[in-house]
């Protein structure tokens, strides 16, 4: 390991530490929150956690590709939060009740 | 160089403060205002990596289109009542933060861990890109390209349309299928389990 | 391409029947489409040659190459019958069930059609991986045949004969795999070729059922037992039959059993001749008790469906034994016997299936008198209940006599007990035959308001065709018997270093 | 003509008429169904006279005829042609078949007249007629079975045709599943004689039949005959197989002249007779034969006795006469054996039919105690009816004198015979003379006890021609085979019957010289016998009708056990058909439904059980689902990163 100074000097491994954090932040909100347009927001953040990455990878090993999978993951992202929300709304409709707590119809 | 540091410094408390924020607000139109800052945040963070067409795409997408649509998804509902926020089981809320707690701690240990690996790998290029600026190739492979300078858009597009052309097609099918469907959902009454 | 062409058209024919955008129309479609089929598998008659042992129209292309696993159908004088018999039987079912089934009928005759690709796929596939997904493939149709349009209780029966069917299938999946195994290391690479099995020696030694050829033997053949059904893992037919609407009924008598039993004669006995000759007296065993068995149980169904199912379990038994006394009688009239048991059995239970839907029951003690009645329907019924007790000149008799020859021949005491199923087979066929169309009029004939119709004249032609085979199976077996004739001969005299040969 | 062009004129003739009969089976016009039914045999009749004269005009060792039409079935060595051919003894048969066939047509167009069903009627009786000539002329075995069955499934249909009465449907049954039992067997001996030479070709096992007796009773021959022989006790209602004979009274009246008289019941005969190369070489089986076959002639003798049905009597009468002719091919007499059976066929057919006169006069009544004094109604019928009692009975010269006598002697003198079994045969013959009398006096005879309701009359002519004619073959029929010690007194009248078997029979072995006072003796002392019983059964019915029931009621157990047919029905119901019926009740609740799939539930519990733990996990919270996959990856990551 090389003998860096971690807050001075900032390098690949800052910017995947920022991406694990903010997804870990993303992840806590889908599994805690009761509200499921809350939890869909909470999607948009791990998916953007994992752009950084992408990004950061990108800019470090010199590979043009990585911003281009952020693209479609951006395209992807957008459409999932279409149809994400389109289902709320439909729930919404169905149950006047947007509380992931009444949607228990898996139970085995 | 210290500016670019304490960029990214500020950068990272923004994104994640607002990313934090967007999951502690009850009410889920802050949430969705905490999630805006988010988005900029990381449009910041990706032109500090030199990906400013990204940065855009993501202002535009995110903070623009995507976010339109959630808050008036809220402005749809009438969410001004929202006493519970989060799930309450004891066991299974600690198990939860245990294992969100546990998997962090992974991965944040795993990339320092790992930080050895990343470096010996790229120490080359790096090392190139500070010192010479230069278009470089790590494995003379012709779609690694230099990343720093501003026809990195220009790049960005060729490969795009040439390498990556057909995942390129694909999402626009998806992208149309997904409109159909979105307006399907949307114009249903509840599916099949609709009350008549 | 002929093959290939027979095996897939009908999934084609599927398609065409789910986008075909006339609801009123698509019975006389998937009819058109199922003839076209079967004048197509008539070329492979007459292309096939009968002097040849070998196997022949053969396509082979590989498909995993890592594996050794190929796309590989090829026919000959052991599988030419069946192939014809499932074409043959497909048309006849859907003519037959033009009334019977009134809901979801596009879903019906897609299935009808995916059936019969799985089915022709079991009998041509050469290629073990191959084989073994159509073998399971003619599940699913078959499940959602019996569980959509079958009766009050068929969730309980789909159940129990998808669950039953998949618990031999998935040890037969794992002898497969062994196999391939074998293969690699006998010469090298692997393959799922069953002409690479057939070379594959595998160690057998008797006295103990621990060893390798007998623990394969019997993954094989508890699969293909199960399927046939031998006594006493027959439990799930007589209430699949029962359940199941009469289409069901009859591809599932008429067809799906036999894929058993020619899997014995394709793939277990061939590739393990020693285990088999080993274990045949087991399986004469359970075969004559399955004659007996299967009659006495008959004779005491309160339903003729289940009557008939349990007497299928009885002729399935004459075929287990006819195979296992490796002689040409036997195996000639197991051969033959299947295709009886398709036409026979196939024909009681669109019978059934007509009488049913004059009345809605299929209790015995509500009939009587019946012959007074329907005279028309009466006397194909009594035709084909000539045929299922083995009368001679219809074909069930050829069969059942060979078989009995046969085991005369290789295993003398069998035939004394396997012979009371003559005496037992005319009492259930003929006491049921008694009380449904004899004596006085029971409470479902004799009611005077709605009086009971005789046979229309699309029934008649289903049925038609399956008597004229049966006076002609039983009147001159050489036109059928020259063709497999070859095949057969190829399979007694090299059992113990069978091989098939690729015709060119 | 052609010889396989008149054998298929023979053959298929009755089959066309059977199919245009079938085809307009529901017209109702007997006139134009019985006309073309009756044509249709009399074809076959004809062309068999023509092919039976040129049989006649061959050199008397070459006599056959042999048609071959085409390959039936060939598997590796087994090969069986669809061949028939005519020798000395299959020409009796098919003419006693199409002869008396064409009668007993033309009887029924006048016996049916009034029954719906009577196109359906003659389609059967023709396709009975062709299943029987294949059974007789078959080449082989299993040609022999093929028409074996097919008479069987013809007996059904008719026993059966008037099906919806129940009891007749079952007495269909019941002959159809009783013949069954003898077919299995017939099934075995065909298997344990093709193991033996190879083939099932008569006229080639024939000529492999060893020379020398078979002393052991596993002996391949003797296995392979004795299986046949009860597959022919089934056919030919013997003991233990008799019991569906009187049953198939149930049938229309011609029917049981036709099949439960005159020809079918005769095949289990003519298969031995036809076999007889090999039958001979097996001593034990010829023993059994001839035990069975005496057995049988007294035992149905004495329940033909005390039976009131006037066609239970008669097919007790048969059952018994039957056993006679077993008697004579037991012996060895095959030739007295096909003897006995033309002139059965002549006199039984002529009886069956007068009783169908006697029950269409009276209005389908069959009771004979409700008769009496029908002689001056019916005198043609009663005059016919005479010829066939005395036939019968064996007063000569009448037909069944010579053959029973022919019977009785060779039972007796013939080597593979014994005293025992002629005086079994004589007690029959005294039996059959006594109940046949009896039948005479209470149908004809005596005071007349007929209803008022009732008014018997003659029968039409077309039902008396036949009646006549087969009269007359009834009295003179038997002077074909005179018996040699007759004939030699007579002036040497040649015994043709014998002549004409001659080459076909192979002799008795160690039969030894006649002596020609002995047989006289026997002779005298039978036909003795027969007369003073008819005279004591004359004296009981017509002179004092009080006096039977006396004697009935002075051995009542006994009567009663034999007027009920020594209880042989419930018998076989209670110790074989009942048992069988609840065994398989109770198997099947056993195996099927409480242990293979109880089994099945026990596998499936286990399975739902463990399903019911891991169940809990399945909470349907979507957040829940979330965080277990958060839980695996955590475990995958530690296993990474820790490795």
């Amino acid at each position: 390991m090389q003998s860096t100074n971690f807050l001075t000097e900032v390098g690949l491994n800052h910017y995947l530490i920022l991406s694990a954090l903010l997804f870990v932040t993303g992840m806590t909100g889908v599994l805690l929150k009761r509200n499921i347009i809350v939890m869909l927001m909470s999607i948009e953040l791990m998916l953007n956690a994992v752009n950084i990455s992408f990004v950061a990878f990108s800019k470090y090993l010199n590979n043009v590709d990585g911003q281009i999978m952020v693209f479609f993951v951006m395209t992807i992202a957008a459409a999932e939060a279409a149809v994400g929300l389109a289902i709320a709304v439909t729930i919404f409709k169905r149950f006047k009740e947007i509380n992931i707590k009444f949607f228990e119809h898996l139970r085995g | 160089m210290i500016t670019d540091v304490l960029m990214f410094w500020f950068l990272a408390l923004v994104v994640l403060g607002s990313g934090l924020a967007v999951i502690l607000f009850t009410n889920p139109v802050y949430s969705a205002l905490s999630l805006v800052m988010a988005m900029v945040g990381v449009a910041a963070v990706f032109v500090t990596l030199g990906a400013y067409f990204i940065a855009g795409v993501q202002l535009i997408v995110y903070a623009g289109a995507v976010m339109v649509l959630f808050v008036m998804v809220l402005m749809l509902f009438d969410l001004k009542r929202e006493t519970h926020s989060f799930a309450a089981g004891k066991i299974s809320g600690a198990l939860k933060l245990i294992s969100v707690g546990l998997f962090a701690g992974l991965v944040v240990g795993g990339i320092v861990m790992s930080q050895g690996y990343f470096v010996k790998e790229n120490e080359k290029s790096l090392g190139a890109a500070s010192a010479t600026q230069s278009v470089n190739t790590v494995a003379g492979s012709q779609t690694n390209l230099n990343v720093v300078n501003t026809d990195n858009t220009k790049v960005l597009g060729t490969v795009l349309f040439s390498k990556h052309v057909f995942g390129f097609e694909a999402l626009g099918v998806l992208l149309t299928v997904i409109a159909v469907g979105t307006v399907a959902l949307a114009r249903s009454k509840g599916g099949t389990h609709a009350k008549h | 391409m002929l093959l290939s062409t027979i095996l897939f058209l009908p999934l084609i024919f599927a398609l065409i029947v789910l986008i075909w955008p006339q609801d009123k129309t698509i019975r006389h479609v998937a009819f058109g489409l199922s003839i076209v089929e079967f004048i197509i598998s008539l070329i492979v008659l007459k292309d096939f040659d009968a002097s040849s042992a070998q196997l022949q129209m053969i396509e082979k292309h590989m498909w995993i190459e890592r594996f050794g696993i190929q796309y590989f159908l090829g026919v000959d004088g052991i599988s030419l019958w069946l192939v014809l018999l499932t074409t043959f039987l497909t048309p006849i079912i859907i003519l037959a069930s033009w009334n019977s089934i009134d809901t979801k009928i596009k879903g019906f005759h897609a299935a009808m059609f995916v059936l019969q690709t799985a089915m022709l796929g079991t009998f041509l596939a050469i290629d073990a991986i191959f084989f073994y997904v159509f073998w399971e493939l003619s599940l699913i149709p078959m499940y959602f045949i019996v569980g959509i349009w079958g009766g009050a209780r068929r969730i309980y029966a789909t159940i129990k004969f998808f669950i039953f069917t998949m618990i031999g299938s998935v040890l037969m999946l794992v002898a497969i795999i062994y196999l391939m195994y074998l293969t690699q290391q006998a010469s090298g690479h692997m393959s799922a070729s069953l002409l690479e099995f057939y070379k594959v020696k595998i160690p057998f030694v008797g006295g103990s059922i621990l060893n390798l050829q007998s623990l394969l033997f019997f993954a094989f053949s508890l699969a293909f037992a199960i399927k046939v059904p031998v006594w006493p893992v027959h439990t799930w037919l007589p209430d699949a039959h029962v359940e199941a609407p009469t289409p069901g009924s009859v591809i599932l008598a008429g067809v799906m059993l036999k894929m058993g039993t020619y899997c014995f004669l394709r793939w277990v006995i061939p590739l393990f001749p020693d285990a088999a000759e080993y274990w045949a007296w087991l399986f004469l065993s359970l075969g004559v008790i399955g004659i007996i068995y299967g009659a006495l149980v008959a004779m005491i169904q309160p339903d003729i469906k289940k009557l008939v199912a349990y007497s299928s379990v009885s002729h399935m038994g004459y075929i287990i034994v006819g195979m296992f006394v490796f002689n040409h009688f036997g195996i000639t009239g197991s051969l033959y016997q299947m295709l009886n048991h398709g036409v026979s059995t196939g024909a009681l239970f669109l019978l059934i299936g007509m009488i049913y839907e004059r009345t809605h029951s299929r209790e015995i003690s509500k009939y009587g008198g019946l012959a007074g009645v329907l005279p028309i329907f009466t006397i194909f019924f009594f035709i084909i209940t000539l045929s299922s007790i083995a009368v001679p000149m219809t074909n069930g008799f050829i069969g059942e006599f060979l078989i009995l020859l046969g085991l005369h021949k290789a295993q003398p005491v069998y035939v004394y007990f396997a012979v009371t199923g003559v005496v037992l087979g005319a009492a259930y066929m003929l006491w049921m035959f008694k009380r449904v169309f004899f004596g006085e009029k029971g409470e479902l004939v004799k009611d005077e308001k709605h009086p009971l119709k005789d046979l229309s004249v699309r029934e008649i032609a289903v049925l038609v065709p399956l008597v004229v085979l049966v006076f002609w199976m039983g009147l001159f077996p050489n036109h059928f018997l020259d063709l497999t004739k070859s095949s057969v001969n190829h399979l007694v005299t090299n059992k113990n270093k069978y091989y098939l040969e690729i015709k060119e | 003509m052609d010889h396989s062009l008149l054998m298929a004129i023979l053959l298929l003739s009755p089959l066309v008429g059977f199919l245009i009969n079938g085809i307009r089976y529901k017209n109702p016009t007997a006139n134009l169904s019985g006309g073309i039914a009756t044509a249709a045999v009399a074809i076959s009749f004809i062309s068999s006279l023509i092919l039976v004269a040129d049989l006649i005009g061959m050199p008397a060792e070459a006599r056959k005829i042999h048609v071959s039409f085409f390959q039936w079935m060939a598997v590796d060595s087994f090969k069986i042609n669809a061949a028939f051919y005519i020798d000395q003894i299959s020409a009796i048969m098919i003419l006693v078949i199409t002869g008396v066939g064409s009668l007993i047509h033309l009887f029924s167009i006048g016996y049916m007249h009034h029954d719906k069903g009577v196109t359906k009627y003659f389609a059967y009786l023709n396709l009975f007629v062709f299943n029987m000539l294949i059974l007789v002329l078959g080449d082989s075995l299993l040609t022999m079975f093929v028409g074996w069955e097919g008479v069987g499934l013809c007996s059904y249909l008719l026993i059966g045709f008037w099906f919806s009465d129940k009891e007749k449907a079952a007495a269909g049954m019941k002959a159809f599943i009783t013949n069954r039992v003898g077919d299995a067997a017939f099934l075995l001996g065909m298997f344990v004689l093709f193991a033996t030479f190879g083939t099932l070709n008569i006229q080639e096992m024939n000529a492999l039949a060893p020379t020398t007796a078979e002393a052991s009773w596993l002996g391949a021959i003797t296995l392979g005959t004795l299986f046949l022989f009860i597959g022919a006790t089934g056919k030919s209602a013997q003991i233990p197989l008799y019991v569906w004979l009187p049953d198939a009274m149930a049938g229309p009246t011609p029917v049981s002249a036709l099949i439960h008289a005159a020809t079918m019941v005769t095949a289990g005969v003519y298969m031995i007779v036809r076999l007889n190369p090999l039958f001979i070489v097996a001593p034990n089986t010829m023993m059994v034969i001839a035990i069975i076959g005496a057995l049988t002639a007294v035992f149905a003798a004495s329940i033909g006795i005390t039976q009131w049905d006037i066609k239970k009597v008669l097919a007790y009468s048969t059952v018994s006469q039957l056993g006679y002719m077993f008697l004579a091919v037991g012996v060895g007499a095959f030739g007295a054996g096909m003897f006995h059976l033309m002139t059965h066929a002549f006199f039984k057919a002529l009886m069956f039919l007068g009783s169908g006169s006697v029950i269409h006069a009276m209005h389908e009544e069959q009771d004979i105690r409700k008769m009496g004094g029908l002689k001056k109604y019916m005198p043609i019928t009663h005059m016919t009816f005479f010829f066939g009692w005395v036939a019968i009975i064996g007063i000569p010269p009448f037909a069944g004198f010579f053959s029973k006598d022919e019977i009785l002697w060779m039972s007796f003198h013939s080597p593979l015979g014994s005293p025992a079994l002629w005086v079994l045969g004589a007690i029959g013959a005294a039996m059959t003379a006594f109940y046949m009398t009896r039948l005479m006096c209470l149908t004809f005879w005596g005071k007349s006890r007929v209803p008022k309701s009732v008014h018997p009359h003659e029968s039409p002519t077309l039902m008396t021609i036949p009646l006549i004619v087969l009269g007359i073959l009834s009295v003179v029929g038997g002077w074909v085979g005179i018996p040699e010690v007759i004939g030699h007194s007579l002036g040497d009248i040649p015994n043709l019957l014998e002549h004409w078997l001659h080459p076909v029979i192979k002799p008795i072995p160690n039969l030894t010289e006649a002596e020609h006072s002995m047989e006289w003796m026997l002779m005298g002392v039978s036909v003795s016998l027969a007369t003073i019983s008819a005279f004591i059964a004359y004296h009981f019915y017509v002179k004092s009708p009080e006096t039977p029931e006396k004697i009935a009621n002075s051995i009542k157990p006994l009567y009663n056990l034999i007027s009920k047919k020594y209880l042989v029905d419930e018998l076989y119901f209670g110790t074989i058909i009942n048992p069988l019926i609840n065994g398989s009740k109770r198997l099947w609740m056993f195996i099927d439904v409480n242990f293979i799939d109880k089994i099945t539930y026990v596998i499936s519990d286990l399975v739902r059980g463990g399903g019911g733990v891991v169940r809990a996990l399945q909470t349907g919270n979507l957040q829940q689902y979330a965080m277990l996959i958060g839980i695996g990856i955590v475990i995958a990551l530690s296993i990474i990163i820790m490795r």
